[in-house]
């Protein structure tokens, strides 16, 4: 099939001559079409770009040279007001892209005009503590696009038309239980895990049928009862502790294991109820993706009073190190330490601060931090760095094979932490106030960052400054450029080698999305959302 | 290019002195002569929506790009129209809030924002704003909840504020005011929710009311009180709710009016209705009616005829005359001498069949009433209720002699109603205007941009669209006429032919008109679509 | 500092979330009556509503507008009701706005008590009396040309903070701190900038909104100028400066008279 | 309105609300309850909330919901359920013209929802035919080969879930003898609702390539359309010689021939049984 829409696209090239139609190719994709994903870059086919999620495009028709000549092609405007994050999924001509709190959109990537539309039909006590009503992104596999609503159902859909084959609910709302993240699709199976820490429960990750959405496994995040770790957990915190596991995941097809971060321990800022470590919260998790079992954890933040989450993308890559080649993920964590993990292992092999932070002396030789006194939150309120946004969010950072460098939209922004109740009652999760706060140090003191590190120390190479917040995700081309966007509505591309400024619009809205590009009929594009608008750009 | 920056910026400064006034009546006086700026809602006093800049033409349109985009921040439906006054644009978002926008950069440099009372639910109209009008240092903002605010230009400070009608007489205000010489002149909506529709002059420096000018009689003894069956003239309507033209050299304002009171259901209030749907010009110094013209006489379908009305000068029959174009609602174009308001030509611009044609004074000649007035069961009559044109505005060009409008062809089902209205609407309003419509044949309704000879109405060209466009039209001395149609797709015609040069897809319907404008010498073209202001110009 | 430079510096200088891109004198205000009692809910709060609504804003609104209402993701909160008024307030809560979501989970009531929260946002509280004659500050104001610049109400200038509510959100101790020596902490929003171009030319002004490519300054005339940054060659700040003059050479009398007005504006309350 | 159709109505609205309650958990959350439930709707509330609509509804949606300067809503209550009408009222659409009607109290709301639920929903009339012998015929006839009824089912064809509520009897029946003869409007894109769907184009390229398809889409510059094998064409109309409608042409076979009048009477039974059961 996809050979015969190589054929298609080259049809189509010649008819562009001609002045012929194009034409899609019924939208299916195979397991091994996302396996092999750098071999046509012309689509994007999962949230990360790629299985290792390096968020890297082969593609390379907008260039350095070229790039300042980037211009707007088409925009497609959402129907309703909300916050806008999603990553959208390109196949065979068309885009899926969702629109807050869980709408999907399928687009036709040539005119920008939308072919179908599928709203999830919502309860109206929608429960959504700590997070935005909104989604980020669809996975596809076969001809069906799956996509997991705000009050934590999965639901596959229809490529071509949008009709709901099979909805089942993941977990309860009224439990507080909400799902922004785009699901994964590895073999016959969707990955998805589940949001909503500040509501105080049990953070969980589950694998579905992608046929029939039959359950085939889930793995708590946290111990229970007679489970090694539960005694890191005082009382029965164990039960509320959160650790969910919100945002897409990475995965080793020969390894054949799933990498996925984990949330803060709740309360967030209040660790009085639940001395000791905490597993498994704020760490990242090697799961085998047949059984669900564990293989291998590695918590970033023992003992967690900052909701420094560590659920943001893990990029895979193997490099040589000391000679010796390894298999590495490597996680920027929203704790401001960058970490470089044998992803066989989860042996720690470096990790070192990317950005302000003054909770740590630094990390031992296990990677465990080295803690300063007197950090937790105050009832005063107790400045630390970073905020509670952390060094990096959600967004996604991305991974250059070429230049070697890891790309992270960086926060350099500090924030008074403040404490409150030590428990939280499940019972009434929109009474969870997280058990404290913070109050941001704002303005002129705070600043955000993209930053090109060396992928296997974490030594920066260059930086490129932002003025204000930046929600936006990083992208790393083939054509030698980074593509990022601030709050303040500049969406820009760097030179992947130096950081330098090559091309900037402004869009008007804050941007909060991972930015994708993909091409068709040989031309490649670039996909910016700005508030509410999806725009695209590509040369003249 | 800096140079002309740093020339802008010596003007800012010279801006300090106390004495001098930002923009005084002399400027919108001469606003041809300062093509870089947008300084009124029409573009000039004429509403010519005409552009003397040429940097971008046929020849080049195809290299139009967005320079930035500012999107407004809450929901609706923009309709504004932007001005631009020294490089800082003035754009309006729904409801009544204004955004003063760096015209270079696209940033935001003060928001304003009325505080709109919450019992409140605008009938028959969306809550939005379609402009400011700019005087002196301040500019003017009519309100959804019918104030009129004069705000510092500078910083959007409120310099007073004065309620121009009470909401629950169901009055509601989206047009932009027009600024005479130290006069701010406002009209009223809200038809369906049975105002009683005037127009009103206020005093530019304090907001004291100069005059106003009732255009429906509010007692028996008024003029055209005999035109309503019954008294029926209590019941309202012919409001003043779109922005009118102004003629300084004979001082009179010319602005046209709504429809009776109910729309649809016109047994209660026999007779012509006077003056409703109608063009009325109006001495600016005493308000008083100098003469009219009444294009729909009792009027069943809700075809205003508050389009913007379009001032020139054209030799008719070997004489040069002082000129008054109306593409009406009612899918009639109109050409009046504005001195007398004599009629001189009409002809159908789109589609209609409520008219067998007009008389040699420009009367219609209605078709039999079973064939036209709404029914119970419904009546398809041509045009649509929103009409072969609405709100949006028409533009001229002096150098083609072309009068440009986007019409709609299309038809409904008019049905007949009773009529129920509570005064106080906080709660929705019951019943309404007495009827309504359901659509006509299914895929028929479209929309085209026209290109009429001025004088005659006869077409030159035509260039049609997909869908129900509601964008007005921009054309500028480079040669190109701007629109967009229904699914967002803004573009560029050449103004001669109507030749498709350029377009590109915005995401989102455009419901505003398009102006264009300069800043460090560069012209830009400017539109919103969906909740966007998007801003063009050449690479 | 008021509510509304608070406001504009957390968009201004921070902008989170696409949130609304209000400048200080957004904070100007429409004098229109206060809606009668009958039809205002927020009248009629009890306290037990406003704990209430404290209560449902810690769980659904802190979390982007920070536990206090300072503003994190979401802009700052801190007299916003001046801006948008109750019925604002509500509307942006039943509906969202921009970045914001709609909350449908609550009814009206529970929106009305949250807004009745909101309200108290800011506030400095009971604050110690000022020991001043109000009526004599008033003319203290108007002999020293206050109005050239602020704004109380409709009336005044728009080059500094509007203080229409001034007296609600600062104590007088603040007042003596800050008119004898504006320069050494001023308002967010307020800070100096000098920015030199590339051919030399200079222009110090009032940042009113700076991002990661342009910068747009306004003199005290109120005019703005607005740079590509790439085309300069500096921007700095000028810590310690302000374009308002100091007034450390009032007379105590005058000085006490002065906060005592100040501190009596509370806006249309 | 009839008794008959009354009973429907109702019926039809609990059946709506059945789908589309959470399970309500009074404990779950006392600080903040939801937005006062949905009133059952009754006779008075539907007649009250048509009122309403009239005055506040009707100037952009038309008398009856059909559309005018707004989209056509007719049938909405079927996709959105009361709770989506509810929402779409208070929140509005962005872009579009619909404002958030804040002002409306909750009730008022309640009842425009209540007769907007009505709308688009058919009286059906009474079906003579027997339900359960329709369906084996619409086993037999492969119907589901293109119609998907609730997950079940193709895509090619209108999801017909709701068909019951949404079409007469009769026009069922013109359906099944002459598919192209009397098209449906558009119910896929919200923003398509005022045109009619399943219109199959035939479009002549410039370079003399032809080829059929359904329209997805149009505006001025571009068509989208689907063929038969469900693969989507994106057309920009400065490549077309020629695209135009086939009147009375449908990608749907008639089944005049293929059964019997009886058997068409109980396909259309079954048919008319959709919408409300589910």
């Amino acid at each position: 099939m996809r050979a015969a829409k190589y054929f298609l696209c080259g049809a189509a090239l010649a008819g562009l001559v001609l002045g012929a139609r194009l034409e899609s190719a019924a939208q299916n994709v195979t397991y091994d079409e996302i396996l092999h994903s750098a071999s046509h870059p012309d689509d994007w086919l999962t949230y990360g770009g790629n299985y290792a999620s390096q968020r890297f495009s082969e593609l390379q028709q907008i260039n350095k040279t070229n790039v300042n000549q980037l211009k707007l092609r088409w925009v497609y405007q959402l129907r309703r007001t909300g916050i806008f994050e999603s990553s959208p999924i390109v196949v065979d001509g068309i885009m899926y892209v969702t629109e807050p709190p869980t709408t999907v959109t399928a687009l036709d990537v040539r005119t920008g005009r939308p072919v179908w539309r599928w709203s999830a039909d919502l309860p109206k006590n929608l429960l959504t503590i700590g997070l935005f009503p909104t989604n980020r992104g669809v996975a596809i596999l076969g001809d069906t696009v799956y996509v997991a609503t705000i009050d934590a159902h999965l639901i596959a859909l229809d490529a071509k038309t949008g009709a709901v084959r099979w909805n089942v609910e993941i977990g309860d709302n009224a439990r507080a239980v909400a799902i922004t993240q785009a699901p994964l699709a590895i073999n016959g199976k969707i990955i998805v895990g589940m949001g909503g820490g500040e509501g105080g429960l049990r953070g969980y990750i589950d694998a579905y049928d992608a046929k029939d959405g039959k359950r085939l496994w889930r793995l708590y995040t946290i111990p229970t009862t007679g489970e090694p770790g539960v005694d890191t957990w005082e009382g029965n915190s164990y039960k509320y502790g959160g650790a969910t596991t919100w945002n897409t995941g990475a995965y080793d097809p020969e390894l054949n294991t799933l990498y996925w971060g984990t949330g803060n321990p709740a309360p967030d800022w209040n660790g009085d109820a639940r001395k000791g470590d905490n597993l498994y919260s704020c760490s990242l998790l090697a799961i085998d993706a047949d059984t669900g079992k564990m293989k291998w954890y590695f918590q970033f933040s023992p003992h967690e009073t900052h909701d420094w989450d560590a659920s943001e993308p893990p990029i895979l890559f193997d490099a040589t190190i000391d000679g010796k080649k390894r298999k590495i993920v490597a996680q920027a964590d929203r704790n401001a330490f960058y970490y470089v993990l044998d992803r066989v292992t989860g042996q720690f092999i470096a990790g070192k601060a990317y950005a302000k932070q003054t909770w740590a002396k630094g990390l031992d030789a296990k990677g465990r931090p080295i803690e300063n006194p007197n950090i937790d939150p105050t009832t005063k309120g107790n400045l630390i760095y970073p905020s509670i946004t952390g060094s990096v969010n959600w967004t996604s950072s991305s991974y250059s094979p070429r230049t070697g460098l890891f790309y992270v939209d960086t926060r350099e922004q500090g924030a008074y932490y403040y404490k409150g109740h030590p428990t939280i009652d499940p019972a009434n999760p929109n009474d969870v106030g997280g058990g404290g706060g913070q109050k941001l140090v704002n303005g002129d003191a705070a600043y955000t960052a993209v930053r090109a590190l060396e992928a296997t120390t974490g030594d920066r190479k260059w930086e490129f400054k932002m003025v204000g917040d930046s929600w936006t995700g990083t992208l790393a081309t083939a054509g030698g450029l980074i593509f990022c966007a601030d709050s303040q509505g500049n969406f820009f591309a760097l030179d992947a080698d130096s950081g330098k400024p090559l091309w900037n619009i402004q869009l008007g809205n804050s941007v909060r999305a991972n930015p994708i590009t993909y091409a068709v009929d040989g031309k490649q594009y670039v996909v910016g959302e700005a508030g509410n608008a999806v725009s695209v750009f590509s040369l003249p | 290019m800096r140079a002309a920056k740093y020339v802008l910026m010596m003007l800012a400064l010279c801006g300090a002195l106390p004495s001098f006034a930002q923009v005084p009546y002399e400027r919108l006086l001469k606003s041809d002569s300062e093509p870089q700026n947008w300084l009124m809602y029409g573009g000039n006093y004429g509403s010519q929506r005409f552009s003397g800049l040429k940097e971008i033409t046929p020849q080049n349109a195809r290299d139009l790009r967005v320079a930035w985009a500012y999107q407004m921040r809450g929901g609706g439906v923009m309709e504004s129209s932007p001005l631009i006054v020294d490089g800082i644009m003035y754009v309006t978002e729904p409801p009544s809030n204004v955004t003063a926008i760096d015209a270079r950069t696209g940033k935001p440099l003060w928001h304003y924002a009325p505080q709109i009372p919450r019992d409140f639910v605008p009938v028959g109209l969306f809550p939005t704003n379609r402009g400011v009008a700019i005087l002196g240092d301040n500019l003017y903002l009519a309100t959804i909840d019918d104030h009129l605010i004069a705000l510092d230009a500078k910083n959007g400070l409120v310099r007073w504020n004065t309620q121009i009608a009470d909401k629950a007489d169901g009055y509601a205000i989206t047009q932009a005011p027009l600024a005479l010489n130290g006069k701010i002149v406002v009209g009223v909506g809200g038809g369906e929710a049975g105002a009683h529709g005037f127009l009103s002059c206020y005093d530019a420096n304090d907001g004291r009311l100069l005059w106003r000018y009732y255009t429906v009689a509010r007692s028996a003894s008024d003029p055209g009180a005999d035109t309503w069956a019954d008294g029926s003239w209590s019941n309202g309507g012919g409001t003043t709710w779109n922005t009118g033209s102004y003629d300084p050299e004979l001082n009179l304002v010319y602005w046209g009016t709504g429809n009776p009171v109910p729309d649809w259901n016109g047994e209660g209030r026999m007779g012509d209705n006077l003056f409703t749907c109608s063009m009325i010009a109006l001495d600016a110094n005493t308000g008083k009616l100098k003469w009219y013209f009444q294009f729909s006489p009792h009027e069943t379908h809700d075809w205003d005829s508050s389009e913007p009305p379009i001032l020139f000068h054209a030799t008719v029959n070997g004489r040069a005359r002082k000129l008054l174009a109306l593409a009406n609602r009612n899918a009639f174009y109109y050409v009046l001498d504005r001195e007398t308001g004599e009629f001189l030509t009409g002809v159908p611009f789109a589609k209609q069949t409520w008219a067998k044609g007009l008389d040699a004074k420009g009367r219609p000649i209605k078709m039999p009433a079973e064939q036209i007035e709404p029914s119970a069961e419904g009546t398809l009559v041509y045009p649509t209720l929103t009409g072969a044109i609405n709100w949006t505005s028409p533009c001229y060009s002096p150098i083609t002699g072309l009068f440009y409008v986007n019409a709609r062809d299309g038809g409904a089902y008019y049905v007949k109603g009773e009529r129920k209205f509570e005064k106080n609407n906080s709660n929705g309003v019951v019943g309404g205007g007495g009827g309504g419509m359901r659509p006509g044949p299914a895929d028929e309704t479209t929309t085209s941009i026209r290109a009429l000879e001025a004088t005659t109405g006869e077409k030159k060209w035509e260039y049609k669209m997909v869908g129900d466009s509601w964008t007005g039209t921009l054309v500028t001395a480079g040669g190109l006429v701007f629109s967009a149609d229904a699914a967002g797709n803004f573009f560029a015609l050449n103004a001669e032919t109507g030749e498709p040069l350029w377009h590109l897809l915005l995401g989102s319907a455009v419901r505003s008109n398009p102006v264009s404008y300069a800043v460090d010498g560069k012209q830009y073209v400017v539109d919103s679509a969906g909740n966007t202001l998007f801003v063009f110009s050449l690479p | 500092m008021t509510a509304s430079w608070r406001w504009s510096a957390a968009i201004l200088l921070f902008l989170g979330a696409g949130a609304a891109a209000i400048l200080p004198h957004a904070a100007a205000q429409t004098p229109q009556a206060p809606p009668a009692a009958k039809d205002d809910p927020v009248s009629k709060l009890t306290p037990e509503d406003i704990a209430n609504g404290k209560q449902i804003f810690a769980a659904q609104c802190a979390g982007c507008h920070g536990f206090d209402g300072s503003g994190q993701l979401g802009p700052n909160l801190h007299g916003v009701e001046a801006r948008r008024g109750d019925a604002g307030i509500f509307a942006v809560v039943r509906n969202g706005t921009g970045a914001m979501p709609p909350v449908m989970a609550l009814n009206d009531q529970r929106v009305w008590q949250v807004v009745g929260f909101v309200r108290t946002l800011g506030d400095t509280g009971p604050i110690e009396a000022a020991k001043g004659d109000p009526a004599k500050g008033k003319a203290v104001y108007d002999a020293n040309g206050c109005a050239v610049c602020h704004a109380i109400g409709t009336t005044g200038g728009g080059v500094g903070p509007q203080l229409t509510t001034i007296g609600r959100s600062r104590p007088p101790k603040y007042f003596y701190d800050f008119l004898p020596d504006p320069g050494k902490n001023p308002p967010p929003g307020y800070e100096l900038v000098r920015v030199v171009a590339r051919d030399g030319h200079e222009v110090t002004g009032i940042r009113v909104i700076e991002d990661t490519y342009t910068i747009v300054l306004r003199d005290v005339g109120g005019h703005f100028y607005s740079f590509d940054k790439t085309k300069l060659k500096t921007i700095e700040p000028e810590p310690g400066k302000t374009v308002m003059p100091s007034y450390g050479n009032l007379s105590t009398t005058d000085m006490d008279n002065l906060v005592a007005y100040l501190s009596s504006l509370k806006g249309a309350q | 309105m009839t008794a008959n159709r009354w009973l429907r109505t109702a019926a039809f609205i609990l059946a709506i609300s059945a789908l589309t309650a959470m399970p309500a958990n009074p404990q779950a959350n006392p600080a903040a309850p939801p937005h006062s439930p949905h009133p059952k709707a009754t006779p008075e509330s539907i007649a009250a909330g048509k009122e309403v609509f009239a005055g506040t509804c009707a100037g952009c949606h038309g008398v009856d919901g059909s559309g005018s300067n707004g989209p056509n809503i007719r049938g909405v209550g079927a996709q959105m359920g009361p709770e989506g009408v509810y929402a779409r009222i208070r929140g509005g659409a962005i872009g579009s013209g619909m404002p958030a009607f804040t002002a409306l109290d909750d009730l008022t709301v309640w009842k425009i929802v209540d007769y907007v639920m009505t709308l688009g929903h058919e009286d059906a009339g009474v079906a003579t035919g027997d339900p359960q012998k329709g369906k084996a015929i619409y086993e037999s006839s492969k119907c589901a080969t293109c119609h998907a009824i609730g997950a079940e089912g193709g895509d090619l064809g209108p999801d017909l879930t709701h068909i019951g509520v949404q079409r007469s009897i009769v026009s069922l029946a013109d359906t099944l003898n002459d598919p192209g003869h009397n098209l449906p409007l558009d119910t896929g894109l919200q923003e398509r609702s005022a045109y009619t769907g399943y219109v199959v184009y035939r479009v002549a390229m410039k370079n003399g390539k032809a080829f059929e398809g359904m329209r997805v889409n149009e505006d001025s510059f571009t068509i989208q359309l689907r063929d038969a094998e469900g693969r989507l064409h994106s057309i920009q109309k400065f490549d077309v010689e020629k695209v135009e409608p086939e009147p009375g042409k449908s990608f749907m076979p008639s089944y005049k021939d293929k059964l019997t009048p009886a058997q068409i009477n109980d396909l259309v039974a079954y048919l008319s049984s959709l919408g409300e059961a589910q």
